[in-house]
């Protein structure tokens, strides 16, 4: 029964920032289903957004202001780990708000965790960059590249999966030509690629975002280059795919942590198509719907006027793998919210699978290759989580 | 209500934090001329510095002294006054907008040097600083309260410092190398050595700032050394009335405030549609205040008086 | 016949604060009218009232009968009325002839002429034509801004102590020259403190002090007056030429 | 002879293939008031450049008190003794009047970064001694009333009389002063006259760049006259006005 | 190595392009105009609409030139472009500047300019939205000029740096055979006594702007051409264009192009000395060591 009463909840995210604004949307589209099913805990959320503008300072001033002035007990964000850390070391953490991050993926929480001082109020839904680099590995030594040259963007995401991959792929005897950091903001790439070209590799691995990916491959591409091209999840884009053209990206691979073949997946993909006119494209959306989803489901399971910790207490219920699954649109939504109601726990099928969360609040995912098609992006193979485990602990 | 006072506990530190960099660079700028397009260089070098003192040990990383806080603090100032020692043997020469870039280029290298030499945190920062005495405190709340205290106690102790040493003969000895250099030589003074001196005093405060920054978010990282919290800095101090040390700490806090609360009106009263063009519309914003300023007191709000200094005021 | 007429002129630099208070001054057509007066008289500020770089608040300027007063200060070349400032009064990162060819192609005559005949007036800045004016000693800067100024053919040409910083000889000739003009019916507007050989040269004088006019009369006279060479002249007075 | 103050020996100075001072060989003797006159663009202040250190020579020597301190900076020249003004005026302007001339006097214990705290009160002593010479030299040089005003919104021969109150204030003990009277009233002029006299007989020495020859001939002994970068002249004030090269190139015709 | 330093050669001349008008702006207007490069953004824009337009009104001219990407309507709009921009420079300065001017000093100017650019990137970026466009979405592929050394040139980049050229050299003859030349220099020295002089100062402000404005556009569309056009565009090039102008020494316009060429040498030569990651710090390193040798640039003087 939906009452006259709403619940803030507060997001910070780089909304100045290409990238950053469908994220964004896409965590308004969470809640807007959340809405549509009569709300949270019986309340109508609104999320308040604010902008990160990628700047510490400004995304931790807003995520304070979010925490004391809207009174928030959870808090979506942010991306870049140079900001969801000190808002968690000296916000969220000190005042015991949940903090649910789509996109972080630096080592450095799970450190933090490990050494107790995330109070459990932290969760991300993006895998650590393990997973990805040993399947971009994987997929190389299935394609037989003996020679491979690396582009990475040079922040900590793109740091850490750059490092990883260098060193599976050297485990697989697969020679790296180059490890080519690719740093924000230039005015030009030629010469890193010019650099790449020199040591002539059968393939180019990328963990770069569409900005700079598009950049680097139309340089390369243009210089000769070969079209055999691995890459992160962060090229999971339509622009990326526009602006390159389909008649180069024959042999791209990409690859993704990804939902196991359940329906929902491809079922999110549906949905968000309908709501968006177009499929979600660009890095960390079904991250983005996922962390914002599962935190509402938490926020729901711990009842009205929760305080962080009660919903963070929460975030297992919503991730049994033994509990009811339930899909990631209204229908599951509705459906999840009854289970809970009645004391029971869901396994919640999302976007990026059947999200689960580890002590540290990471989590681990099955892995997916993919292509680009005549019509978007098209899954090519799964890789569950026990083939990506296995294969991991091979390359040790 | 608790929450208000909450935030602005919390604002106000991170605004009197800033405010002594600004401090710092208006000694630079305001009263000798230098154009330091590079402060994040010497703001990084004291979080850093503090940092690697101060916090505990970890993997890889250099450092993690555990050195107690106000050491640790006065290291990091140190550590901030020997790289502007260094590059101003380098660059002082060098005048106006030459000396613009040319520090400017020092804070790219800086950032860039601790975004890749992994035994500095490398893109992932440096974290796990233990908050000094915070046993001390029940609540957050109180302990930032008190943390609030000390910085703003800092605060004042840099501003009595600065206002002392500008109404000194020393002050105005600045004032006539910023004015004229060769005159001043002419008349027994000694440019290299007084610009060198301002420039290093000027990033030991710039380093005390990064070193409070860096403890009070318990962390750093490149992400916070990027050139446009020099352009924030600069701001701060061109608002508030170069030259002037008040203007500089009132030009801070309304800067940040104008800069935060644009970020909280907008989420607060614009549509809904809206809210995910509010990064754009409060950068828009944001540049309209700062070139309204301008337009409307170029000198900034607290435009620099001539000045005799103290002794001489004194008497009259 | 008067060329150029300051009338109770009020002006200063900074609102509200003048600098000169009602100062009069008639330059009559083909004379040399010039002024003196201590330091900071305003005697600067009245000439640059009126070539219009100093704002006048109160009175009036008038040119050959015309109201002129806050020219804009690039018109006034086309007026037939030139300036020299007192000090900053060439372009230093130009060289000499770009200095003269600046100033006569904005005044549309035909360069390569006028030039030359300059420089035959001025040999000292033919020598150095092209190095750039600001490696010009002190008085060859002067000798620039003179020649500048000559270069549009002017009628009226207001001088800002052309004559300081010269050698006695060159300060003789720039102001033989200037008075040499009013043959052809220039009118020169004169300040200057080396007084005694401006006196000399000039027709009519005014002296001014603390904004204000304070005498005036014919040169020779003021020359002569013991009263005036008491306060204005250095107190010692010289034979009539 | 006593040793000279000053010794300038073969100074060269040349400006690409320009040579602006031409082997010049002086020698300054304490406690003198030295004239230097010459046409315009001679070398006079080319030379001043090179003595107080602004511009290397190319070849020679300069001695001050039989040390070489040819290359010596201006600033650790002035600290030895040896100050000068310009020809066009370089005031502090965005500094008081008064706080120009403050500027001036050597080794002020509050100029160091440390000074204002730990010797503040020695400081302070010095602060109000300095001001009230300050003021003293202000008012001598007519400023006074303007001792509040920017330094670079007061007129042109304002600014002249403030280079001058500087040098007074820094008081060392060789000046060099270019033209003090262009520009200057010629009322003022003779009570700068004066001043300048009075210094000298306190044991002060000076060398004085003047076109104005009623001051050279009357007060300047030796008067040295330079012509293209060469000595051409060096003698008593009479014997120059009776020099038929000086009275041609540069005294002109009317010489009284 | 031979193939970086073509490079770098192919990329300065945007960068020059760039900083001519920067630098003369600079001089004349004593202020660091860090909206300069957002002009480059406005430029690349206005063509991609006038693109669009003419290639809508008239399809027969959207073909490439020759083995460009280049087509006559871009060329067409390039032009229009240039002439917006240009304007919309000089609007900037009639709204902006000239009352800041007025009334303060120059670092008020340099921090107005930086209110300005952040407002031009932001609005870019609502009306075009962030997301990179490009003109042609083709790829030209790159041409192998020789083997040994291995050296591959892009069409594209090569009628840049020709373009670019021309537009220099027309300058240049603009700069040394006119009187706008000279009176440029005068009013960067002394603006009253420029005035003084006859010189019209409203309207030498007004010609900078169209000047720099144009060349800026030109220089976005190129770099447009090359690269890819986003509203952050300006962000991305006002560093190297700044590099330049200072390389070169402010105030010299043959100081501005080679500043550029050697920005753009440098940033190519970066990872040849050093790992990637640090290839930012490179073009300001080697422009500290031209400063610390040369202190007011290539060719500037010192300003009294
Ligand atoms: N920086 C310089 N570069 C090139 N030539 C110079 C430079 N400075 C001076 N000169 C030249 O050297 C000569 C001597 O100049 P200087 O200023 O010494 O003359 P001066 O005797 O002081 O003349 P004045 O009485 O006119 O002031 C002049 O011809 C001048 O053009
Ligand atoms: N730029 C300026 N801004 C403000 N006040 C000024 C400015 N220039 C001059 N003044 C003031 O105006 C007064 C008159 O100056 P002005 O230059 O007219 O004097 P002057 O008679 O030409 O003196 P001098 O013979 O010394 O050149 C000075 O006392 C000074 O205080
Ligand atoms: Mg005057
Ligand atoms: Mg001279």
């Amino acid at each position: 029964a939906a009452q006259d009463c709403t619940t803030k909840i507060g997001a910070v995210l780089p909304t100045s920032v290409d990238w950053g604004k469908p994220i964004a949307a896409t965590a308004q589209y969470a809640v807007d289903i959340a809405n549509e099913t009569g709300g949270v805990a019986g309340c109508q959320i609104e999320m308040v957004l604010r902008d990160t503008q990628v700047d510490p300072k400004v995304g931790v001033d807003a995520a304070k202001a979010l925490v004391d002035l809207d009174g928030v007990q959870l808090l979506l964000g942010a991306v870049s780990s140079g900001v969801s850390m000190p808002i968690l070391t000296s916000v969220t953490v000190p005042a015991g708000v949940m903090q649910m991050s789509c996109c972080s993926s630096s080592t450095a929480f799970t450190r933090l965790a490990e050494e107790g001082k995330t109070n459990g109020l932290f969760f991300r839904t993006f895998a650590t960059s393990g997973v990805q680099a040993a399947v971009g590995a994987m997929v190389a030594r299935d394609a037989g590249y003996e020679s491979i040259a690396v582009f990475y963007k040079n922040d900590d995401w793109g740091q850490d999966i750059g490092g990883l991959i260098a060193k599976d792929f050297e485990a697989l005897g697969i020679e790296v030509t180059a490890q080519i950091a690719i740093n924000d903001a230039q005015a030009s790439y030629r010469a890193e690629v010019t650099e790449a070209l020199k040591g002539n590799p059968q393939a180019i691995y990328m963990a770069l975002y569409p900005d700079e990916g598009t950049q680097v491959v139309r340089e390369w591409i243009s210089l000769g280059g070969t079209q055999n091209m691995i890459a992160a999840n962060a090229l999971k884009s339509d622009e990326f795919k526009e602006n390159v053209g389909m008649e180069f990206l024959g042999s791209f691979i990409g690859t993704d942590t990804a939902s196991p073949r359940t329906d929902s997946a491809s079922a999110f993909v549906d949905a968000y198509t309908a709501r968006f006119d177009g499929p979600p494209s660009g890095p960390g959306l079904p991250n983005s719907f996922d962390a914002t989803m599962i935190a509402l489901l938490a926020m729901h399971a711990a009842g009205e006027g929760a305080t962080g910790t009660d919903i963070a207490a929460k975030v297992g219920a919503i991730t049994d793998p033994n509990g009811t699954p339930v899909t990631a649109d209204a229908t599951g939504f509705a459906q999840a919210k009854e289970v809970l109601d009645g004391g029971g726990t869901v396994s919640y099928q999302g976007a990026t699978g059947n999200v689960q969360f580890d002590a540290n609040g990471d989590v681990s995912a099955p892995a997916v290759t993919w292509v680009f098609g005549a019509d978007g992006i098209e899954e090519q193979k799964y890789i569950s989580l026990t083939e990506v485990n296995d294969f991991m602990n091979s390359l040790q | 209500m608790i929450g208000v006072l909450s935030y602005l506990i919390f604002f106000a530190t991170v605004a009197s934090i800033l405010s002594i960099a600004v401090l710092g660079l208006n000694l630079q700028w305001g009263n000798t001329g230098l154009f330091n397009g590079g402060v994040v260089a010497f703001f990084g070098a004291g979080a850093y510095g503090t940092l690697i003192l101060g916090g505990i040990p970890q993997d890889g990383l250099i450092g993690g002294f555990q050195l107690p806080y106000l050491i640790a603090l006065f290291g990091g100032m140190v550590i901030a006054g020997i790289v502007a020692w260094v590059v101003g043997l380098l660059t002082l020469r060098l005048r106006h907008d030459y000396l613009a870039i040319a520090t400017f280029g020092v804070a790219v290298a800086f950032e860039n040097l601790v975004r890749n030499a992994a035994i500095l945190g490398g893109a992932q920062g440096i974290r796990g600083f233990e908050r000094p005495l915070r046993d001390l405190f029940e609540s957050a709340l109180a302990y930032n309260a008190a943390f609030f205290v000390f910085v703003l106690t800092l605060l004042i102790l840099t501003y009595l410092f600065l206002e002392r040493l500008i109404a000194s003969p020393f002050g105005r000895l600045l004032r006539a190398i910023r004015e004229d250099e060769t005159a001043a030589q002419s008349l027994g003074k000694s440019p290299s050595r007084v610009r060198l001196t301002a420039f290093i005093a000027g990033s030991v405060i710039m380093g005390l700032a990064g070193g409070l920054y860096a403890t009070f978010y318990a962390f750093i990282s490149p992400q916070d050394v990027l050139p446009i919290l020099t352009f924030q800095i600069w701001a701060m101090l061109i608002v508030g009335g170069a030259g002037n040390n008040k203007g500089a700490v009132m030009g801070t806090f309304l800067i940040w405030a104008a800069w935060t609360a644009s970020g909280w009106a907008l989420s607060r009263f614009a549509p809904l549609e809206v809210q995910l063009y509010t990064g754009s519309i409060q950068f828009v914003l944001i540049g309209f205040v700062i070139v309204g300023m301008l337009m409307w007191r170029p000198q900034g709000l607290f435009p620099e008086k001539l000045v005799v200094s103290q002794s001489a005021a004194a008497k009259r | 016949m008067t060329a150029l007429v300051a009338r109770n002129v009020v002006a200063g630099y900074v609102p509200d604060l003048p600098i000169l208070k009602g100062v009069s001054v008639t330059a009559e057509t083909a004379k040399v009218t010039v002024i003196i007066g201590p330091n900071g008289a305003g005697k600067s500020t009245l000439i640059k009232a009126m070539a219009g770089l100093v704002p006048v608040s109160g009175g009036s300027v008038h040119l050959n009968g015309t109201e002129i007063t806050n020219p804009r200060p690039d018109r006034m070349g086309a007026l037939g009325v030139a300036y020299v400032p007192q000090s900053d009064n060439i372009f230093r990162s130009l060289t000499i002839r770009q200095n003269l060819d600046l100033v006569l192609r904005n005044a549309g005559a035909e360069a390569a002429d006028r030039r030359e005949s300059l420089f035959t007036q001025f040999p000292a800045l033919a020598d150095k034509q092209s190095e750039r004016a600001g490696a010009l000693s002190g008085g060859q800067r002067q000798f620039l801004a003179v020649a500048m100024a000559l270069a549009i053919n002017p009628s009226v040409i207001l001088m800002d102590e052309p004559s300081a910083g010269l050698s006695p000889k060159a300060a003789q000739e720039v102001l033989e020259y200037a008075k040499s003009l009013t043959e052809e019916g220039v009118t020169i507007l004169l300040v200057e403190q080396n007084v005694k050989q401006a006196l000399r040269l000039a027709d009519h004088c005014y002296i001014l002090a603390d904004g204000r006019n304070q005498v005036e009369g014919p040169a020779h006279e003021l020359l002569n007056d013991p009263v005036v060479g008491q306060i204005y002249l250095g107190g010692k007075r010289v034979a009539p030429a | 002879m006593a040793e000279p103050i000053l010794s300038i020996r073969n100074v060269t100075r040349d400006f690409g293939e320009f040579r602006a001072v031409d082997d010049v060989s002086i020698d300054i003797q304490t406690g003198t008031i030295t004239g230097l006159i010459g046409p315009n663009g001679a070398g006079k202040t080319t030379l001043f450049n090179v003595l107080t250190g602004m511009l290397p020579p190319t070849s020679g020597t300069v001695h001050l008190d039989g040390q070489d301190v040819t290359r010596f900076r201006p600033d650790a020249l002035f600290a030895m003794g040896l100050g000068r003004t310009f020809q066009i005026p370089r005031p502090f302007a965005k500094m008081s009047v008064l706080e120009n001339v403050m500027l001036a006097p050597l080794a002020q214990s509050g100029e160091r970064l440390w000074g204002p705290f730990f010797q503040s009160g020695k400081m302070r002593d010095q602060e109000a001694a300095i001001r009230r010479r300050a003021m003293e030299v202000l008012d001598f040089v007519t400023l006074a009333p303007l001792a509040d005003n920017a330094a670079g919104q007061i007129s042109g021969g304002q600014m002249k009389l403030l280079e001058l109150a500087r040098i007074l204030m820094g008081d060392p003990k060789l000046i060099l002063l270019d033209e003090p009277a262009a520009g200057v009233n010629p009322t003022l002029t003779k009570t700068l006259i004066e001043k300048i006299e009075e210094l000298n007989r306190d044991g002060k020495t000076f060398v004085i760049i003047e076109h104005d020859m009623d001051f050279v001939m009357q007060h300047c002994d030796p008067v040295i006259a330079l012509a293209e970068g060469r000595k051409v002249f060096e003698g008593r004030a009479e014997e120059a006005q009776s020099n038929t090269v000086l009275l041609d190139a540069y005294l002109g015709a009317q010489v009284e | 190595m031979i193939q970086n330093i073509v490079d770098g050669f192919l990329v300065g001349s945007i960068l020059s392009l760039g900083a001519i008008g920067l630098t003369m702006a600079m001089h004349m207007l004593r202020f660091a105009n860090f909206s300069h490069a957002e002009l480059l953004s406005v430029g690349a824009y206005a063509a991609l609409v006038f693109d669009a337009l003419f290639s809508a009104l008239l399809p027969v001219i959207d073909a490439a030139i020759g083995p460009l990407s280049l087509t006559w309507a871009l060329t067409l709009a390039t032009l229009v472009s240039m002439v917006i921009t240009g304007l919309s420079a000089i609007l900037i300065d009639k709204l902006v500047f000239k009352r800041v001017r007025a009334k303060g000093g120059e670092l008020s100017m340099v921090f107005a300019s930086f209110g300005v650019a952040m407002i031009i990137r932001n609005i870019l970026g609502l009306i075009f939205g962030l997301d990179p466009v490009l003109y042609s979405q083709e790829i030209v592929f790159a041409i192998v000029v020789s083997r040994e050394p291995f050296l591959l040139v892009k069409p594209d980049q090569v009628f840049t740096l020709i373009a670019a050229l021309v537009i220099m050299f027309i300058l240049h003859l603009v700069l040394s055979r006119t009187t706008f030349g000279y009176s440029l220099r005068a009013v960067a020295e002394n603006p009253t006594l420029a005035q003084v002089s006859g010189i019209n100062l409203n309207r030498m402000i007004v010609l900078i702007w169209l000047i720099g404005g144009g060349l800026a556009a030109a220089a976005g569309v190129f770099y447009g051409l090359t690269n890819q056009i986003n509203p952050v565009l300006g962000r991305d090039l006002v560093l190297p264009i700044f590099a330049a102008t200072i390389v070169g020494g402010i105030g010299s316009i043959y100081g501005a192009v080679l500043g550029g060429f050697l920005v753009g040498l440098a940033s190519n030569l970066a990872l040849v000395i050093l790992p990637s990651g640090y290839s930012p710090a490179v073009p300001f390193l080697i422009i500290l060591a031209v400063l610390v040798i040369r202190p007011h640039g290539l060719f500037g003087e010192e300003r009294a």
